[in-house]
């Protein structure tokens, strides 16, 4: 956890749940170095202010591999966008190819470590991030079907509830699935788990949490990760 | 002489006819040819089916109007929907315009494969979702997989940073994106593109698109994609 | 025809085959300014030195677009060669391509014509260039098939007799296909031939040959193209 | 920090097992990886089943000599028989070397499909010809294709002209063939390198090989191939 990840407040029950930042920070621990990573947009993006030090190379799906930190108004390249379309920069080392090139890079397995956030994620390792509904309004799917099947590794990093406090992991996804079997890990505000074989095995939790309370919270039995 | 350059964006569109399947390059607006979309709305060919990443944001940029004017019965993409994709959503939601939702990497894929000959090839992705429906589905070494078809275009507009007479181009950076495959996969390959230099500036080994894949080039010094400087996650 | 194509002698019958040399002019003719091409190794390598004044681009499937001849101890490149591998020159305007886009360009017809050589040609089009016999050794393939069905147009550039006097030309191939319905055209010694809805025909003929005599050394019924 | 480089042949080498697939870049000598393969008949893999274009030829290079040694049971290759490939051909003769005979395009094809994920596909090339025997045939809007599947390998020996740490890789011209698909489909790919430049040498758009397809770089600065100057037909 480093310094730059501020602390969330303590929750009434002397809970502390871990701040988004804290939850990608401590994400970030777990990246050795020399991994390649694809972030998705948004919360998972998060995980690259914590990898300081290390040589961890970071992969956008719009081809580019070796991106740096968010371009400011000094660094800005106007052709070189992530995939969340905002303007970044390279490290040194960097490449870029095509999208076919990209796609078969994820595809292929050569991408060590893909971080998505989700909406469910169930304990056989489904999981839906791509639309709430098929028929009301537009899905837009992007590349998070390609990467999920494709990346070595898939991590989930989100909130542990909804908004309005409803577990998001759970025995079965509600939603309409990204992939099938896909993630071997979660990161929330409140733990670290495995998806494993008899599904969720906790490995860490954010201070002053009991797995009591933690389970109140998950919608799928849990267990302690054998150590 | 092999001289592949035309004088104006309207000579680049001419013979776009009715009824045609248009790709176009660009990650948002990065490597998208946004002047030769201005052009097609020009040259009038309606019906069309397209094949991009997106589907345009607000209600000014050329894709967004090419819509809008109801010249397009059907789009092939993987992100249509995003903020401010006002006029998509519309469209769609009144029934007025057709879409072929498409994985990313699979769309990337199936154009690739279309320009290399490929007619068909199976992929893990999508499988054992809503987007699997209607695929054929087939066990190899114990995994599933969907079969997926090339999308093939008569018309593929490009975004290019340096061309010669030959067509061989080089992308900037990550307007590199979908152009590349896109350029391979239609019968007639239109570029428009930042700088034109002469034969052989662009080295061997540097070649992008070898002008093969090129029909058109069209001189378009546009200065480059709008910045994105916004932090938000 | 180039006056650096010499002419072969006239035969006893006051009959002029034409030389390979000349052949390969006749053929070179008929490839307008700005096709990309991609020629077989040996007779069709020929082709290149009589396109002299046009831009035509010579295609190599391991990987060269813009090909230019074969290379001199002054313009030696040890890391260029010819699908021969033979040493070559580029001309100005060239690229590289590893082989799968290479191969992704002949398959996906963006080659203008492929020219071969053949061993037998069929008068629907089948061809054998690759092996005379599966059993008796062991048989390269090479490139042959798939320039065959990918180039937009495959002619074939051989003697039109085999060296014991049999014609090349036939209803059917015996020998095992290198593609079927592939040939569109062949440039013989003796004619240059179409490959038409109801077999050869005829295009043109060797100085002081007649119909009678080309049918004579040719092993399926020919006419002449309507014109 | 990230650092692929190795200080020997032997070290590139290490933990090759028996039974493995390895794949060698090259057409002909241009881009061929020599001196890994000499360090492959020092390492001592053996029963070995071979993926390249050629099957090498005469006596003395390694690649023969790995034939020779009798550490090959298979090899997958398009161009087994040339003027010269007399170790081949004896070995094939006597039984105890099996070929798989696959036309180059499809031959490259499936590489390349092995290194981006695509299991199988469907091609044109050899349908109706003997190669075809035991393949699935599918008719796709009206015409033939065969059924290929992506061949997978576990080491890749790759020859490039410029390397740097992270395994970011370039070639020299036709020296790329091969090597830059081959890099994408083992699990485990060794590069030889003329020349080991610094990180951020190989600016990002000339890099040929990202980095992340390769796990070993040794410095090799043997000069380059034999040239050949014949202009025999």
């Amino acid at each position: 956890m480093t310094a730059t990840a501020a602390r969330a407040p303590a929750t009434a029950e002397g809970v502390k749940p871990w701040s988004r930042a804290q939850a990608a920070a401590r994400l970030a621990q777990d990246i050795p170095e020399g991994w390649c990573v694809n972030l998705g947009i948004g919360f998972p993006l998060l995980v690259s202010n914590f990898v300081k030090g290390r040589e961890v190379i970071f992969q956008s799906e719009n081809g580019i591999i070796g991106m740096g930190g968010l371009a400011t108004a000094e660094t800005i390249e106007p052709w070189l966008v992530n995939a969340g379309k905002q303007n970044v920069n390279l490290v040194k080392g960097a490449s870029i190819v095509h999208h076919a090139d990209s796609f078969g890079m994820i595809r292929g397995g050569h991408i060590d470590l893909c971080v998505l956030g989700a909406f469910e994620v169930a304990a056989d390792g489904d999981f839906a991030n791509w639309t709430t509904s098929l028929t009301d309004g537009v899905p837009a799917v992007g590349g998070a079907m390609d990467l999920a099947v494709g990346a070595k590794r898939l991590w989930i990093i989100m909130d542990h509830t909804s908004k309005d406090g409803r577990p998001k992991l759970l025995e079965r996804c509600d939603l309409p699935l990204t992939a099938p079997k896909a993630v071997t890990r979660v990161y929330t505000n409140l733990a670290v788990l495995d998806v494993g074989p008899q599904g969720f095995e906790v490995l860490d939790m954010a201070p002053g949490l009991t797995m009591e309370e933690l389970q109140a919270k998950t919608g799928a039995p849990l267990r302690r990760k054998a150590s | 002489m092999i001289d592949k350059r035309v004088k104006s964006i309207a000579e680049a569109m001419q013979g776009i006819k009715d009824g045609s399947t248009v790709m176009f390059g660009g990650f948002g607006a990065v490597g998208h040819p946004a002047h030769l979309i201005d052009g097609l709305i020009e040259q009038g060919a309606k019906d069309l089916t397209l094949v991009g990443n997106n589907a345009g944001s607000g209600r000014v940029e050329p894709l967004v109007r090419l819509l809008a004017a109801g010249r397009v019965r059907k789009i092939i993409c993987s992100f249509p929907r995003s903020a401010g994709s006002v006029v998509f959503d519309e469209l769609h939601k009144a029934g007025k315009l057709e879409l072929e939702l498409v994985p990313q990497g699979t769309l990337a894929e199936r154009i690739r494969a279309a320009g290399a000959g490929i007619p068909a090839f199976y992929t893990p992705t999508a499988y054992g979702t809503a987007l699997a429906e209607g695929k054929e589905v087939r066990e190899i070494n114990g995994r599933h997989y969907l079969l997926e078809h090339a999308i093939r275009a008569d018309v593929a507009l490009v975004e290019a940073y340096q061309a010669d007479r030959w067509g061989n181009l080089t992308y900037k950076l990550s307007g590199r994106n979908f152009n590349p495959i896109m350029a391979m996969a239609a019968s007639l390959t239109i570029v428009q593109s930042q700088h034109m230099v002469e034969l052989g500036d662009i080295g061997p080994e540097d070649v992008h698109t070898p002008g093969v894949f090129v029909q058109r080039v069209v001189h378009v010094p546009y200065g480059g994609p709008a910045s994105n400087l916004a932090t938000a996650g």
